[in-house]
């Protein structure tokens, strides 16, 4: 009788296994895959969703105009959960259930370096939309959001140059991103004649909320007579505590203002912009930038998401044009084979939202126009600086000891993520390949 | 006392390493030629200022059986959280023999030692068999490396099957310690110290919720352990107490109210007015 | 002198804001008169060429900002009484146009719109756009409109008329402005800082007996530009007596400075506390007097912060009343959703801790999602009413904002309406009963499972008063809850479980520890400290900081 | 004799064991040896999440065997685990050597980001494979001990005990959250090159970990089995239901419990190790209390006590977590949520216990 149980247990069991076995393995149908790595649940669900239903949008227009290569386009979304292990696991499903043809997706650095073993092993694509800390370069991986140098320094330029700002803070989240822009930063000012003393650097945990203690000190740091302006790279859910607290302790933004570089229109959204006029970001993209592709890219997003309200940002324009670029890289192709599109990815060029026309470099950076704007009491951005031609992004810094003889070409004859252009080789692990 | 001296006694070699410490070996250093076997003396316990103990007294000869009563509130389940180590009072001294220190000792050395306790709600372990429980409570070497690989010595099967016995278990050695009855539970928590070898046996209300019969087997059981164990009974059933006790010791308030045998005691006055007084 | 005697309410600032627009063409008009004199030759020459005050201030409509700011230049040396009208609606952002050539300039007051040249009303007019301005040109702004508040009504507004002086720096002709206007005026607190303003402009006198007086004056005086001053002079001036005077004043006024440093610091780690406090005291009842692990009272305090925004939406014209509307509704929506938690899932589970945990894990998840899926998972945005935003400035190295004061004085009086319903009511005496002893209560009659639902109703209810304070301070989103949950249980186990006096003493005494810190470790590493504190502190008293005693305890 | 008190007497573990080591038989063959365009093929993305469920299995061993059998409830043994992962991460990125992008023979990409001239002195000894084992068990094998001690010593029981170990866990994630630490910061350990001189991109090392964390779980289900069933098992149980009769027996509890903890520790770091070089990261997050609770939930739902029930436990619920995240990505949090909820209310015993339920039932 027991014995009997057991069988049937086991044999529930089995079967269970084989139900699971075979649900992960689906076959691929004939169409072109899209692959949509975002977060939809768990800390990053709150800045990746939208870019998740950003990809449905684009992917739709283009089915509407008829698909790639005569074969309609079939998103695959997954829900990497903001766990960064799983971000790797889920690239390989995309990449070895599915069969996508390219992947995009990642917010954090984290989950874009959990992504990357992954992804060159399997020779997928991934397209990753948000401004980073520059120091890695991919065969295999476009970035479209900004590097350092399309962001963080031409704002502290702003900053010097235009505000005449002498005593800086660069306050940031503890992590990676903050950690080598302010370096940058950091060995940039010095390299323009700052003194030690007129640098703050504070760093604090992710979340943090209680900025009391940090504020006061920018307070006192400010209060020398020289101009004094804070560069943040605090990140996500800080930032509103944060402004608050610098509200609160009427530190305004003509006493010292507030360069942000991860403060955007849709977090802007979640706080009351009232006491943040004035204060500013760099950012490749503004909502309210005054074009007609603009315009059309608000409207289709309005329409989509079937919310008035719903703002773009950044990221959102990294993706439309990473998107664009990829369809356009196809069609050049003729083949959605990756070495291919790779290949044919390097050069192609498409409008961006903001009026001019953004290149793919061999190093897999894009250019980009860099924008500073003022908050403004409606959440939306007012540009008032604009650099007048496009910057090339930068894969390694020129200011940072390691990287600064390093450059990045994945063309022939160089074909190299990390070359180094003194010893005229290509260091470290892709030395081998 | 200074800061320095409370460091040093902080950090004291036994109180940082007693986890590592040896199992004091008690029979040796035993030491009754005095006739006592349990000095309690001076002991003083209070909680948020209510005094559970108050300069209590108490000697028990080797081999005595002694009967606790009490009012409720007296300080007897103090007392004999104060012998075993569960409570630390706030002044007095408690001996074992002539020379050990209880206080000094944890409650589980206090139990290798040889005090066993019955407590008042039989406490088994419900989920093993009645055989396993007498095993774990067996006199042998209790550290954790012995007992992972450790299987009973002839010896002491031996000492639980007569424990058994004694106990009137024997049919039941198989079963789960939680499907006895209540009064078997009982019987079954004085086997487990039998088992241990203790020289003082401290039983909590061994007949609380039993049926007559019951109590007559547990009168007998406790009789005979008398001369080989120094056996301590706190007890309210009056005629159980009758039954079993040549001594008994009144308690009231935290300390000693009167001391003799049964009939002494009954007619004491000040005893009287105690329990009359409720 | 008590400087809380100083501060004017915060309310009557937008009467006197209405009032002043009446009054400043006139002091607008003094000052251009005043500073006639020396610039007439070149405005004459300039006059020729110059447009009119009407073409100007068309001009602001159009053109980039910097076109904005040089319009605004020319529009300043103008003398025309309209001027502080458009200056003071410019830099407020109430100055709106249209895209007509030429454009209709608008002044917004409230929902009135008026021309801001002919003074036509046009409430009512269709598309009419805010004039944006930018940092550079809200500063010019401040600067001109600093000037002609130097006679407004309004305490503060002078106070800051003063302190812009000083940081901009004081010359001959604003000290004679300064001088003039120290006559008349009337309270300490501004003459304090003209005095300041005056010394400041006289330690750049020539005579050495002027100057050391000044730095006589100034040591007395808190204000960061006078500290800056002496420091120029104590590290760069010639005269060795002078230095040496102004590091002593600079020494005298650092003393001064580090005792409110520290007043502040004290503030500070208490505002910390109470925000601890908060989080923690729902968290006292469920977990402190039922012996609930309620892992889902994040999402509870969660809830209360919605119901704050909640009431906003629906309540768009009552901002100012919004958080008192919203205590009672975050009260009684999160009490329900713990009332419904407690029936539905934890009523099975008492007596098995550890198990509760398990279930309001899963629930915490649940309502996440819900929240997620509900709201979306964007921050919502909360605002802050007029009267809770800002600072009550004691002097000029203090200052206490008005968020943090309003929340410490409302976590405390929560604190003590919990107390008062556990200690004096009918519902607080059963609550400890059937904490104590569950069969016992029953038995002597009282109705055990109401009692329970009650209390962790109770519990939650709190959870989302906080909630709605919390709303103040940080954002509004899904993951609010998880932020303060580890928190919260650290505070109530370091203050000993059922005990509220320790919740309170424990919350307060970390938030200090905290802040005292923080300037030494850094953020992360003092909450790392406080967190290795915890754990020695409860291997060192196992209960917490009051423990229950006596033999119920023991066990 | 040893056979029968480890396997014979447990039929449900002999049952989980079989299809643990069928497993293991099994897949890495149908993986290498199969073709790709086969059904019976198992690509190498399930033999990936498969050992990562291994590992999560020998985890929740080691959960149950605190809780479960002891009654102690961890909610820090992912503090354990990650530091077993910290340590394998280490040796892998001392392996890499200077294959680093910036190409430095000794300093890890994330030290010279951070200007650091020379390796810490922490890291010394990781570059060989011995010293790093010994480190993934001695590290979290001395935290236990010492923690623990304390702990046990003062009488930190229940939920005291549980919302310290949360603080234990939470302070050591924001601990090496800190970019000074030197253990990469919220990026972690990642980008690893290669175990033992073996590629990890290649399928067959990937395989043989697979078989590997098989082994580890047979082995620690052995080792946790043998615990249980010795006379020391029975004292820990007996601790567990009646703690003060223990210690009136003459049983030093507080050292059976410390013991058995610190074990449960080695193991759980064990879990980690094997972890990491699978998935390819380890990083601060791992710390985080969130998912300390998850794993009891896995033990929970498994069927706390019974130690084949906490791998049952680690299976479905990552399973389904994997399932949901893929099919239905909007609810699965309600799903998961809801689970939760039902598995404490409707089975206090797990989907082992209802498994019991109809086995009983079946016998009447």
């Amino acid at each position: 009788m027991k014995l009997k149980n057991l069988v049937k247990k086991a044999g529930a069991l089995g079967v269970a296994c084989s139900m699971a076995l075979g649900a992960l393995s689906v076959q691929a149908e004939e169409t072109i895959k899209v692959g949509v790595l975002h977060s939809l649940s768990g800390t990053m669900a709150i800045s990746e969703t939208t870019l998740k239903d950003t990809m449905l949008m684009l992917i739709e227009e283009q089915n509407k105009k008829g698909g790639l290569l005569g074969k309609k386009l079939e998103p695959v979304v997954v829900d990497p959960a903001s766990n960064w292990p799983l971000f790797a696991e889920r690239t390989r499903e995309l990449l070895e259930q599915h069969h996508v043809d390219a992947i995009f997706g990642c917010w954090t650095s984290v989950s874009r370096k959990s992504v990357l073993p992954v992804i060159e092993e399997l020779n997928g694509m991934l397209f990753y939309p948000v401004q980073y800390e520059g120091e890695e370069s991919s065969r295999n991986v476009f970035y479209t959001g900004a590097a350092p140098n399309q962001q963080a320094i031409p704002a502290v330029d702003y900053l010097k140059d235009e505000l005449g700002v002498e005593r800086w803070v660069l306050a940031g989240t503890d992590y990676v991103y903050p950690r080598t822009t302010n370096r940058i930063l950091e060995a940039y000012l010095k390299s323009a004649g700052v003194a030690e003393d007129d640098i703050m650097i504070n760093y604090t945990p992710f979340g943090h909320s209680d900025w009391q203690n940090i504020v006061a000190e920018i307070k006192r740091f400010g209060s020398t007579g020289k101009k004094t302006a804070v560069v943040s790279t605090i990140n996500g859910d800080a930032n509103v505590p944060f402004y608050r607290e610098l509200g609160n302790q009427g530190v305004s933004a003509e006493d010292i203002p507030v360069v942000a570089f991860s403060v955007g229109e849709e977090e802007l959204s979640g706080i009351d912009t009232t006491p943040l006029v004035g204060h500013m970001a760099a950012w490749n993209y503004f909502m309210s930038e005054d074009t007609p592709e603009n315009e059309a890219f608000i409207n289709t997003w309005h329409e989509f998401t079937g919310d008035e309200k719903r703002v773009t940002n950044d990221p959102m324009e990294a993706h439309y044009i990473g998107f664009n670029m990829w369809v356009k890289a196809v069609e050049k192709a003729g083949t959605t084979d990756t070495d291919k599109v790779i290949d044919a990815m390097v050069g192609v060029e498409v409008p961006n939202l903001t009026g001019g026309t953004s290149t793919m470099l061999p190093n897999h950076h894009i250019t980009k126009p860099v924008l500073i704007g003022e908050i403004q009491d409606d959440g939306q951005f007012l540009t008032v600086s604009s650099t007048d031609e496009l910057v090339p992004g930068d894969a390694w810094s020129d200011y940072l000891e390691g990287s600064k003889d390093l450059i990045s070409d994945w063309t022939a004859p160089i074909s190299c993520g990390n070359y180094n252009t003194k010893t005229k080789t290509c260091v470290g692990a892709q030395a081998e390949e | 006392m200074n800061p320095l001296n409370r460091l040093r006694e902080t950090w004291r070699p036994d109180q940082v390493f007693d986890l590592v410490q040896p199992t004091p070996t008690f029979d040796k250093s035993l030491d009754t030629k005095h006739g006592p076997i349990l000095y309690v003396e001076d002991v003083s316990v209070s909680f948020d200022g209510f005094k559970a103990l108050n300069n209590l007294n108490l000697y028990i000869d080797d081999g005595e059986l002694r009967c606790i009563i009490g009012p409720n509130g007296a300080g007897k389940t103090t007392m004999m959280d104060v012998i075993t180590g569960k409570t630390k009072p706030d002044s007095g001294s408690v001996y074992f023999g002539q020379r050990i220190n209880l206080l000094k000792l944890s409650e589980h050395a206090i139990a290798r030692g040889g005090i066993g306790r019955k407590f008042q709600k039989p406490t088994i372990f419900e989920a093993l068999s009645v055989f396993e429980n007498l095993e774990l409570a067996t006199a042998s070497n209790k550290h954790v490396w012995y007992t992972l690989n450790h299987h009973l010595s002839g010896e002491q099967r031996d000492r639980i099957d007569e424990v058994l016995t004694q106990i009137g278990l024997t049919n039941h050695y198989q079963q789960e310690a939680g499907a006895l009855s209540h009064g078997q539970k009982q019987w079954l928590e004085i086997g487990m110290l039998l088992v241990q070898n203790p020289r003082v046996l401290l039983v909590d209300e061994p007949v609380a919720g039993m049926t007559g019969e019951e109590v007559e087997h547990t009168a007998q059981l406790l009789t005979s352990l008398k001369g080989r164990h120094s056996v301590i009974v706190v007890e309210h059933d009056m005629a159980f107490v009758r039954s079993i006790a040549n001594k008994v010791t009144v308690l009231h308030q935290g300390s000693v109210l009167a001391e003799g045998s049964m009939d002494q005691v009954q007619s004491d006055p000040r005893v009287v007015e105690v329990y009359l007084g409720e | 002198m008590n400087p809380l005697c100083r501060i004017t309410p915060r309310h009557t600032l937008p009467a006197v804001l209405l009032w002043l627009t009446c009054l400043l063409p006139l002091h607008a008009n003094a000052q251009t008169t005043d500073s006639a004199p020396e610039e007439t030759p070149s405005t004459a020459a300039a006059e020729a060429q110059q447009p009119t005050f009407e073409q100007l201030v068309q001009q602001l409509a159009g053109g980039s900002l910097r076109d904005r700011a040089a319009t605004v230049n020319q529009l300043s040396s103008q003398s025309d009484e309209r001027l502080a009208d458009v200056f003071n609606a410019l830099v407020a952002g109430d100055l709106l146009a249209n895209k007509d050539k030429p454009p209709v300039i608008a002044i917004r007051d409230g929902e009135r719109l008026t021309d801001a040249l002919s003074g036509a009303d046009l409430t009512g007019t269709q598309r009419l756009r805010r004039i944006p301005v930018n940092n550079s040109l809200r500063t010019q702004l401040r600067g001109q409109v600093a000037q002609l508040n130097l006679n407004h009504p309004n305490t503060d507004k002078r106070y800051a008329a003063v302190e812009r002086f000083i940081r901009d720096g004081v010359d001959d002709e604003t000290a004679a402005l300064l001088r003039a206007h120290q006559q008349v005026e009337d309270s300490g607190r501004v003459q304090d800082a003209i005095t300041t303003a005056l010394a400041v402009y006289q330690l750049q006198s020539d005579d050495r007996a002027i100057r050391l007086a000044a730095i006589d004056e100034l040591s007395g005086s808190l204000e960061q530009e006078a500290r800056n001053a002496l420091r120029g002079i104590a590290e760069n001036d010639a005269d060795a007596e002078l230095r040496s005077a102004a590091a002593e004043a600079i020494e005298s006024i650092q003393s001064r400075i580090s005792f409110y440093r520290f007043v502040e610091n004290l503030f500070f780690g208490l505002s910390l506390g109470s925000v601890l406090l908060l989080a923690a005291i729902g968290l006292a009842i469920t977990f402190g007097v039922m012996g609930v692990i309620n892992m889902a009272h994040g999402e509870l305090i969660m809830i209360g912060a919605y119901t704050t925004w909640g009431v906003q939406v629906l309540f768009p014209d009552l901002i100012e009343w919004s958080l008192l509307i919203a205590v009672p509704a975050a009260f009684l929506i999160t009490a329900l959703v713990g009332i419904a938690i407690e029936r539905g899932v934890i009523r099975f589970l008492y007596g098995r801790p550890l198990e509760t945990l398990l279930a309001t894990f899963g629930l915490s998840l649940v309502l996440q999602q819900a929240v997620r899926t509900l709201f979306s998972p964007l921050n919502r945005s909360v605002s802050s009413p007029e009267w809770i935003s800002g600072t009550l400035s004691i002097n000029p190295v203090l200052s206490i904002t008005y968020t943090r004061l309003y929340i410490l004085i409302f976590g405390l009086m929560v604190f003590f309406a919990l107390m008062l319903v556990m200690k004096r009511t009918t519902l607080g005496l059963k609550v400890r009963a059937v904490s104590q002893n569950r069969a016992m209560a029953r038995a002597v009659g009282v109705r055990s499972s109401w009692v329970d639902a009650l209390t962790f109703g109770l519990g939650s209810g709190v959870a989302g008063v906080a909630g709605v304070a919390l709303s103040q301070l940080t954002n509004v989103g899904p993951n609010l809850g998880q932020a303060y949950i580890i928190d919260s249980f650290m505070v109530v186990v370091f203050g000993g479980v059922g005990n509220l006096w320790g919740t309170l003493v424990s919350a307060m005494s970390l938030g200090l520890i905290n802040n005292f810190l923080e300037p030494y470790a850094g953020a992360m590493l003092a909450k790392v400290l406080v967190l290795i504190m915890l754990i020695l502190f409860i291997q060192k008293k196992p209960k917490g900081l009051f423990p229950q005693k006596g033999r119920a305890a023991a066990d | 004799m040893l056979t029968q008190r480890l396997l014979l007497s447990d039929r449900g573990g002999m049952l989980v064991l079989g299809l643990v080591v069928l497993m293991a038989i099994i897949v890495p063959i149908c993986n290498l040896a199969v073709p790709g365009d086969s059904p019976l093929h198992v690509s190498n993305f399930t033999v990936g999440l498969l050992g990562k469920f291994l590992c999560f299995a020998l985890l929740a061993l080691s959960v149950d065997l605190i809780w479960g059998y002891a009654g102690i409830l961890s909610l820090g043994h992912g503090a354990f685990f990650t530091l077993g992962g910290y340590g394998m991460g280490m040796y892998l990125m001392r392996q890499i050597g200077d294959r680093g992008v910036y190409g430095h023979p000794e300093l890890m990409d994330f030290m010279v980001v951070l200007n650091w001239q020379e390796l810490p002195w922490y890291w010394q000894g990781f570059d060989m494979f011995w010293f790093a084992m010994l480190m993934v068990l001695l590290v979290p094998g001395l935290l236990a001990l010492a923690f623990g001690w304390l702990a046990f010593r003062s009488r930190v029981t229940g939920v005291y005990f549980a919302i310290i170990t949360q603080a234990l866990t939470y302070a050591l994630m924001l601990a090496f959250f800190r970019n000074e630490m030197g253990f990469g910061g919220n990026n972690g350990l990642n980008d690893f090159k290669e175990i033992l001189g073996f590629d990890l991109a290649a399928q067959a090392t990937r395989v043989g970990l697979f078989i590997a964390s098989a082994i580890a779980l047979v082995l620690g289900y052995l080792a946790c089995r043998y615990i249980v069933t010795s006379r020391a098992g029975r004292v820990i149980v007996s601790i567990r239901d009646a703690e003060s009769r223990t210690r009136f027996c003459g049983y030093q509890v507080e050292s059976y419990k410390l013991w058995l903890f610190v074990f449960s520790a080695m193991l759980a770091a064990v879990a980690g190790a094997l972890y990491v070089p699978q998935v390819g990261i380890i990083n601060p997050g791992e710390f985080a209390p969130l998912n300390s609770i998850e794993m009891v939930v896995w033990v929970a739902t498994g069927g706390r006590g019974t130690l084949f029930g906490a791998i049952v436990g680690a299976f479905s619920v990552n399973y389904a977590k994997t399932f949901f995240t893929t099919y239905s990505p909007e609810t699965w949090l309600f799903i998961l949520g809801g689970l939760f909820v039902l598995v404490t209310l409707l089975l206090p015993k797990g989907i082992v216990g209802l498994f019991d339920r109809f086995r009983r039932k079946g016998e009447k």
